[in-house]
């Protein structure tokens, strides 16, 4: 073997090893299933294969994921982004709409700005009342969760608005170079926004303002300016992302578009190995998560798991993911098997084990005198 | 000279904690004399108790949240749960021909050990609660399905009973058992709160939790048992919920996490843990059930206002919140 | 003198974190009745050899045993159980609890299984008196100095009935009065039979109070000896592994800046500077070139006025002027782009951003200042980081690790490097050596010392009188949140007379230098 | 103040002394186009009959819309009407309804409960009926003998309509052994999840004939991901749909959709007929049926016009 024992130790160690060996090994089912699964090929124009598909499906996700991430790092939660995505593509679709040519590029762009900047906005909204009203983040974006998915449908006037526009058809169904155009530009966002926060010194003022608070204040970082300039990315990402959604219909459901995204992006979040109390943030890693939970949804359906079961199976995974991404819970399992094989138990007297809190005592009892694990 | 002083600013500090609480109660009544004026009958002794009545579930469900959020977890599964915990009961009672109160008890202990199963994957695998209990959300919405897809009617005369009676208040007004059982509940969990080594662990945990391990405090017991308990109170809150519908249904209590995690924050519990009450969680439940109540009472809204003006009473009250308690804080220290 | 067996024994103690090794087959002994100091430089190994013995790490290799018998905590509650207490270095206590609750978590007296919140008081009252400690305990803790905090962590761990007590530097942030108090408790807790562990960076501390030490050095174990028979200059020897310089040689610092006072203007001036409930009006000049100490009991408000000073909270009264501009601080951003740096005194709740690595660490200020738009070059980091790692002897060496793993006092060490990187004009520092061994120490103050000759303002707090006498060009006095008296430094200003000062709050001889200090309004 | 809003019933019961109807109605919420094309129908309905709605939107809760009947029953409207979330656990409040002497009015959707007095009347679609008249359809179309692949984009699991249709569809279309179900998945009733999913089956399944989807919604996503594909929808894969929105009709008429069942929204005026009725103490049928057919792409061009949502 080329690979010694301690190099496989490292990498089974590191944060994303058994995320990626669960999408590896959910495409392998997905491919044992279908062997077709993996299959690509031209069609009309562009490439076409379940491949393709999970990297457009999952381009809305991966961008709010983004803006989610550093939200989290801050220490925050962006509630919202469901909201802010059905009020994109209102706004987009509505506007669009009411052009004269659908087709024209120029209204496009307005439209799609227009959209835009008002997810900015809803995203400053966030930023304010965490930064400088001082509301705890849950409950700050909870409001415009609630309340932006009502803008949505007022906008829409709670039907699905219909466009039929090429250009704006692009954003979220369209191809370049044969693959997905929403791919290509989630791709190149995260990729500009990784260059930013690792390039300057954001990424390390957000990870230290989510890490101590107090302690960046006193070192005189402006975490409000900061505050409010992340969630107002949030937003637009958010924003950007319910374009992509929207386009990929052709039409704007304020009801249900984006509905429960938020749920998914913070739990992509968490797979990439951003904490939810702040700190350290991983762009890769959230990367990976998106693509794990498109991946989950695409071979559930591949699969043709029966709907009434679909939650069941994909609870089993969740679990399985944080599971095997938990070292304890790995060597929980390593060490019974060892004690499962020929090693008789107390074979490395010299050698203590790492504590396993099953042998807590239990306090309420008197404090025993004498000591019990001889 | 500075004696008095000092104690005076010791007094303000040692209230600060119950600042929030006093100030979300000052709003609540503020919220209700605000649609007393605009409503006719808006503060009829029946309208307050219905508060109660169509929120005993929420309540029991908030209860065992804020166990959770004190220790600095959440918990995303108790909507699934309490469904779950309905749908159980239903299923037993209806197509197994269990007792009642067996299936009851057996509903009980499933949510229970489903917290308990959550309690030991963030503790025992340091999985972050988020996803813990987003698997355990998860899990058991996919268990409701496995059950049944559809609604189950429960026609045992015991949840009739329960549903319908009415406990006779003074002038006519009534309560119903759940309200009773509900408050049981809070009482219960105000005392351990406040009054066991247990509770004052919870907001030791959610304070601090690797000063509380080396503070030689049992952490593993008080987060799993704060699990336990939340998935106690889940399970209790579809038991209440069937004594509401006398129906079991998988989709019931979509979403209620968030407006239960909302009701525990509001009511001025920190979401980062280790500070908080009870009491501000009914008070929280309560301006849920409010703002709910304004909105049937305007009777004239849209479906996306009812949404909109949602967000916004909740935004006023925050802001509100906000408001006072900044006051007081800064005027503290 | 030892009885026959050691209450607490351990041996060929192996600790590895991530390939590196902490602890080399470390040995040590612990006997009942006796007071047994762990010396080490900083990151020699002392709080890693606690965590192990109490279970908080799992030794990678190696024997425990509790009476004789082998045992394997599984963590603070099982030692805890089998009557090992321990207070950590670091205050590991709940902020937002009050102290009555901290100091009795876990413990509450009840009746009928509910807490007795009155009885509750009364005994963490009662308990916080025996060390002189007069709060009200219903406060929250996170209220409070950091000295009382560190008091109530002694406080809970005292209060058990336990057979071996271990304190992992409890006097690092402690003013000599509570020391006192602390060995007296410890004496008696010796007579009881009970074997105490003691961790502490300062000499005096371990000849007064320690029947034994043993000493760590880079990990591994130098030896054990009895305290009497070891001069402390061997001790220290061993300790550093080589022949102690002038550590203690140097006396008061030659203040060349003292003779021509005069023709420098204050970079800092405070007039009736305040903040309601926290420090009275006061004065103060803060002079390049010049070093003013802040001295004081416990609570008298040293870190309050420090914080105005360093705009890390908002005076209410008063004029501040910098380099003659009358300014009002808005914030600490404020303070630093006037080139004012604030080493704060609780470096795990204000000062480190214990995820981030060293390196981070150490040039978040400057970043902070410069903005996050201009990141500072590769080369610039390494280079300022190499520097100050050197200068200030950071060990390990290795800049990418995060700084919760690094030990106590090269934590401390980091931020010290934080603030000098800013370049400042004023260095105000908050017990800047908390923590520091005393080879780093004499450094680091010597260090200061140089930067205030070539005209460097600071304002140096610090429990230790020696150390402020030392380096300080002037002492004020701090008293009941007011600042009560300013001492010139120099021969004649001697340990007995500040304290005497600070007691009384009368200068005795009157010689308040003029228009140094007035004692504003009380508030 | 003196401007308080005073629910026109007034302290009298029952009453109607001032001559205005209240009718308090209770909205599932405002999940789809559908949905918001009934309230909307109710709303302009009851406008143009002169009846004081008050409106309430349950926001898909079951519980809420529990609190709302009971707001409902202390305000002492003079006629209920709600469409249930689900189909079960209404007794209690409707109960405390006829306490009142409040009569109810059930829309859209049926409750099951055993005691039919709860309820004055109940107008609106049977959802296993639409079912089975998309499985007719289909079996009478389709009268080459098969086999037929047919998948089927379910509607949100465990919802009324989604177990409803895929019921009374299979009633006929699964005794009929030239079909085989090869795929279903449920698409949440959007457009989004519709097309996903059928992207999904297009390319794990090479033959596919039909598909049944249990609205236009996820009709209209699937339409796109079969062309996406590059087939023909309406020609390569029949499409058999339910609800009969404007969009639908379009498709029809452009031949992408073969047949949509209506499942009609717009029953406002017919309900406000009732509420009238019952509050005159007039009797009314049990069960009053909404007014729907069944469209293919010969009847769709002419309808097109008709349709208003
Ligand atoms: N969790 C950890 N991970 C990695 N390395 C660690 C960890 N804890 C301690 N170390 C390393 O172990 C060594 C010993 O640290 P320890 O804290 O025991 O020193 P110490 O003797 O207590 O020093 P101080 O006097 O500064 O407190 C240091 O080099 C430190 O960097
Ligand atoms: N005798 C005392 N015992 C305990 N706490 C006290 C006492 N006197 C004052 N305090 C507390 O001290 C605090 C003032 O702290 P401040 O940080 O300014 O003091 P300090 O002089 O810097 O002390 P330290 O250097 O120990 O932190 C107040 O919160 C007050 O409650
Ligand atoms: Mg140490
Ligand atoms: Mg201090």
């Amino acid at each position: 073997m080329s690979i010694t024992p301690g190099r496989l130790r490292a990498l089974t160690r590191h944060r994303l090893f058994w995320p990626l060996a669960l999408l590896a090994g959910l495409l392998l089912v997905a491919v044992a299933d279908n062997p077709s699964f993996f299959s690509v090929r031209v069609q009309g124009g562009h490439l076409y294969g379940n491949l393709i598909d999970i990297l457009r499906l999952s381009a809305p996700l991966a961008l709010i994921a983004l803006g989610m991430t550093l939200v989290i790092a801050l220490k925050g939660i962006d509630l919202s982004v469901g909201a802010v995505v059905a009020i994109g593509g209102a706004v987009a679709c509505t506007e669009i709409s009411q052009l004269a040519d659908q087709g024209s590029a120029s209204g496009v762009v307005l439209a799609v700005g227009a959209a835009l900047g008002l997810c900015l906005l809803a995203g400053l909204w966030n930023g304010f009342l965490v930064a400088y009203v001082g509301i705890q983040p849950i409950i700050a974006t909870l409001i415009l969760m609630v309340a932006g998915r009502g803008v949505a449908q007022m906008v829409t006037d709670g039907q699905i608005v219909t466009v039929s526009s090429s250009p704006y058809h692009l954003i979220g169904g369209g191809y370049l170079f044969g693959l997905p155009f929403s791919a290509l530009t989630a791709g190149a966002v995260l990729g500009l926004v990784a260059l930013l926060v690792r390039r300057s010194a954001l990424g390390v003022l957000v990870e230290s303002v989510g890490g101590n608070a107090e302690a960046s204040r006193l070192a005189g970082i402006k975490s409000r300016g900061l505050t409010l300039g992340v969630y107002a990315f949030s937003g637009l990402c958010a924003g950007a992302a319910g374009l992509m959604i929207s386009s990929n219909i052709a039409g704007a459901d304020g009801n249900n578009a984006g509905l429960w995204i938020e749920l998914d992006a913070i739990f992509a979040v968490v797979i990439g190995g951003t904490a939810l109390t702040g700190g350290r943030f991983y762009l890769g890693g959230t990367l990976v998560g998106v693509l794990v939970i498109q991946t989950l949804t695409t071979v559930v359906l591949s699969l043709g798991v029966p709907p009434e079961t679909t939650l069941v199976f994909k609870a089993c995974v969740v679990t399985a993911v944080c599971l095997l991404q938990s070292p304890a819970f790995r060597h929980a399992v390593t060490s019974r098997l060892r004690r499962a094989g020929s090693r008789p138990p107390g074979a490395s007297s010299t050698h203590i084990e790492k504590p396993e809190h099953e042998h807590e005592p239990d306090p309420t009892e008197p404090t025993p005198r004498e000591v019990q694990n001889t | 000279m500075s004696a008095p002083l000092t104690s005076l600013r010791l007094a303000a500090r040692h209230r600060r904690g119950y600042i929030p609480v006093a100030s979300t109660a000052v709003l609540f009544l503020a919220l209700l004399a605000a649609g007393n004026s605009r409503y006719y009958g808006f503060l009829e002794g029946q309208v307050l108790l219905n508060l109660l009545i169509n929120n005993a579930g929420l309540l029991v469900l908030a209860v065992g949240m804020t166990f959770v959020i004190l220790t600095g977890g959440i918990d995303l599964s108790v909507g699934a749960v309490a469904a779950l915990s309905t749908m159980m009961v239903a299923w037993m009672v209806e197509r197994a021909g269990v007792p009642p109160l067996l299936a009851i008890v057996l509903a009980l202990a499933v949510g229970a050990g489903l917290g308990r199963l959550m309690g030991h994957m963030v503790h025992d695998f340091g999985v972050q609660p988020f996803i813990a209990t987003l698997a355990g959300m998860f899990l058991a919405r996919g268990l409701c399905f496995l059950i049944s897809t559809e609604s189950i009617s429960i026609t045992d005369p015991l949840f009739a009973t329960a549903a319908q009676t009415r406990i006779p208040l003074p002038s006519g007004t009534f309560i119903s058992i759940s309200v009773v059982i509900a408050l049981v509940i809070v009482a219960v969990a105000f005392g351990v709160l406040h009054y066991t080594r247990f509770g004052r662990g919870v907001y030791a945990v959610g304070d601090n939790p690797q000063s509380a391990e080396l503070m030689a405090l049992p952490v593993r017991r008080t987060i799993l048992a704060a699990y336990t308990i939340s998935g106690l109170c889940s399970a209790l809150g579809g038991v209440l919920f069937t004594f509401y519908t006398q129906s079991g249904y998988s989709l019931n209590l979509l979403g209620t996490e968030l407006d239960t995690i909302a009701a525990v924050v509001i009511g001025g519990t920190v979401l980062t843990g280790g500070a908080g009450y009870v009491l501000g969680t009914v008070l929280g439940v309560c301006v849920l059930g409010v703002i709910q109540t304004i909105i049937t009472f305007e009777g004239t809204l849209s479906s996306w206002w009812t949404k909109i003006v949602t967000g916004a009473l909740l935004l006023a009250f925050v802001l509100l919140q906000r408001v006072l308690t900044a006051r007081r804080t800064s005027a503290g220290s | 003198m030892a009885p026959a067996t050691p209450v607490l024994e351990a041996t060929g103690i192996v600790k590895d974190f991530l390939g590196v090794r902490a602890l080399k087959e470390v040995d040590f002994r612990l006997f009942p009745g006796e007071v047994h100091a762990l010396m080490g430089e900083n990151g020699a190994g002392k709080s890693t050899l606690i965590k192990v013995l109490t279970g908080v790490h799992a030794a990678d290799g190696g024997e425990i045993r509790l009476q004789g018998t082998p045992v394997r905590f599984t963590g603070p509650l099982h030692a805890r159980a089998h009557g090992v207490s321990t207070v950590y270095q670091e205050v590991n206590l709940c902020p937002s609890l009050s102290i009555a609750e901290n100091v009795l978590l876990g413990r509450e007296p009840r009746r009928f299984g509910a807490i007795r919140w009155k009885e509750l008081r009364r005994r963490a009252t009662e308990l916080l008196a025996r060390l002189d400690i007069d709060v009200d305990v219903r406060v929250e803790l996170g209220s409070q100095p950091l000295a009382v905090q560190q008091m109530v962590a002694i406080a809970r761990a005292i209060d058990v009935d336990a057979r071996v007590l271990i304190l992992d530097e409890p006097t690092s942030s402690l003013d000599r009065e509570e020391v006192d108090r602390l060995f007296a408790v410890l004496d008696r807790l010796r007579g009881d039979g009970v074997a105490v562990l003691f961790v502490s960076h300062f000499l005096e501390q371990i000849y007064e109070i320690s029947d034994r030490v043993t000493v760590l050095r880079d990990g591994g174990l130098i030896g054990e000896y009895a305290t009497a028979e070891l001069p402390r200059r061997d001790l220290v020897a061993r300790m550093l592994g080589q022949e102690p310089g002038d550590l203690e040689a140097e006396q008061h610092r030659t203040s060349r800046a003292q003779d021509d006072q005069n023709d420098q203007a204050p970079f800092v001036t405070a007039r009736g500077v305040g903040r309601k409930g926290a420090i009275a009006p006061f004065d103060l000049d803060l002079t390049p070139g010049r070093v003013t100490g802040l001295a004081g009991l416990l609570g008298s408000g040293r870190s309050e006025s420090a914080r105005l000073l360093a705009g890390a909270d908002r005076a209410d009264q008063g004029q501040l002027t910098v380099d003659g501009a009358p300014v009002t601080l808005r914030g600490p951003r404020a303070a630093i782009a006037r080139s004012i740096a604030y080493l704060s005194e609780n470096r795990k709740a204000d000062g480190l951003i214990p995820d981030l690595t060293v390196t981070e660490n150490i040039v978040l200020a400057l970043q902070a200042a410069q903005g996050w738009a201009r990141p500072l070059s590769a080369r610039r980091t390494d280079e300022l980081v190499t520097r100050w790692m050197t200068a200030l002897d950071i060990r390990p060496r290795d800049p990418s690790l995060p700084v919760r793993n690094l030990s106590g006092g090269n934590q401390q060490k980091v931020l010290l490097a934080r603030w000098l990187l800013t370049e400042p004009r004023l260095l105000i520092l908050d017990e800047p050596t908390r923590g520091i061994d005393i080879g780093a120490k004499a450094q680091i103050l010597r260090l200061i010392s140089g930067l205030a000759d070539d005209g460097l303002a600071v304002l140096f707090v610090s429990a230790e009188l020696e150390e402020v006498l030392r380096l300080s060009d002037t002492v004020a006095v701090l008293r009941d949140r007011e600042l009560v008296a300013a001492l010139p430094g120099g021969a004649a200003l001697t340990v007995e007379r500040l304290m005497e000062v600070i007691a009384t709050g009368e200068n005795a001889t009157g010689e308040i230098a003029p228009g140094e200090v007035t004692t504003g309004e009380p508030v | 103040g003196g401007d308080k809003k005073q629910p026109s019933g007034g302290g009298n019961g029952g009453g109607g002394g001032d001559g205005a109807i209240t009718f308090g109605f209770a909205q599932v919420g405002s999940e789809s186009g559908w949905r918001t094309a009934n309230t909307t129908s109710i709303k302009d309905a009851a406008k143009k009959a002169g009846i004081t709605l008050k409106f309430s939107d349950a926001q898909q809760k079951q519980e809420n819309q529990i609190a709302a009947i009971r707001s409902f029953i202390t305000q002492k409207v003079d006629v209920i009407g709600f469409s249930p979330v689900v189909e079960s656990g209404w007794d209690t409040v409707l109960k405390e309804a006829r306490d009142a002497k409040i009569p109810v009015i059930l829309t859209d959707r049926a409750v099951d409960s055993a005691d039919d007095s709860l309820y004055v009347t109940f107008i609106g679609s049977d959802f296993v009926e639409e079912g089975r008249r998309a499985g007719k359809w289909l079996v009478e179309d389709t009268k080459e003998d098969g086999p037929f692949n047919v998948v089927v984009l379910e509607g949100t699991t465990g919802s009324a309509p989604a177990n409803d249709r895929k019921k009374g569809f299979a009633e006929i279309v699964g005794n009929d052994d030239r079909f085989r179900f090869i795929a279903s998945q449920t698409g949440d009733f959007t457009r989004a999840k519709g097309k996903e999913v059928m992207e999904s089956f297009l390319k794990s399944h090479k033959k596919i004939d039909v598909l049944f989807a249990h609205n236009d919604d996820m009709a209209i996503g699937a339409i796109q991901a079969i062309e996406e594909a590059g087939k023909k929808p309406g020609t390569d894969i029949r499409i058999v749909s339910i609800d009969g929105i404007k969009e639908a009709f379009q498709a029809m008429a452009d031949g992408k959709i073969n047949v949509v069942v209506e499942c009609n929204p717009l029953i406002g005026p017919q309900v406000m007929d009732l509420v009238k009725k019952v509050h005159a103490g007039d009797s009314v049928e049990k069960r009053v049926e909404a007014e729907e057919g069944v469209f293919t792409q010969e009847q769709a061009k002419d309808e097109l016009p008709n349709r208003t949502y």
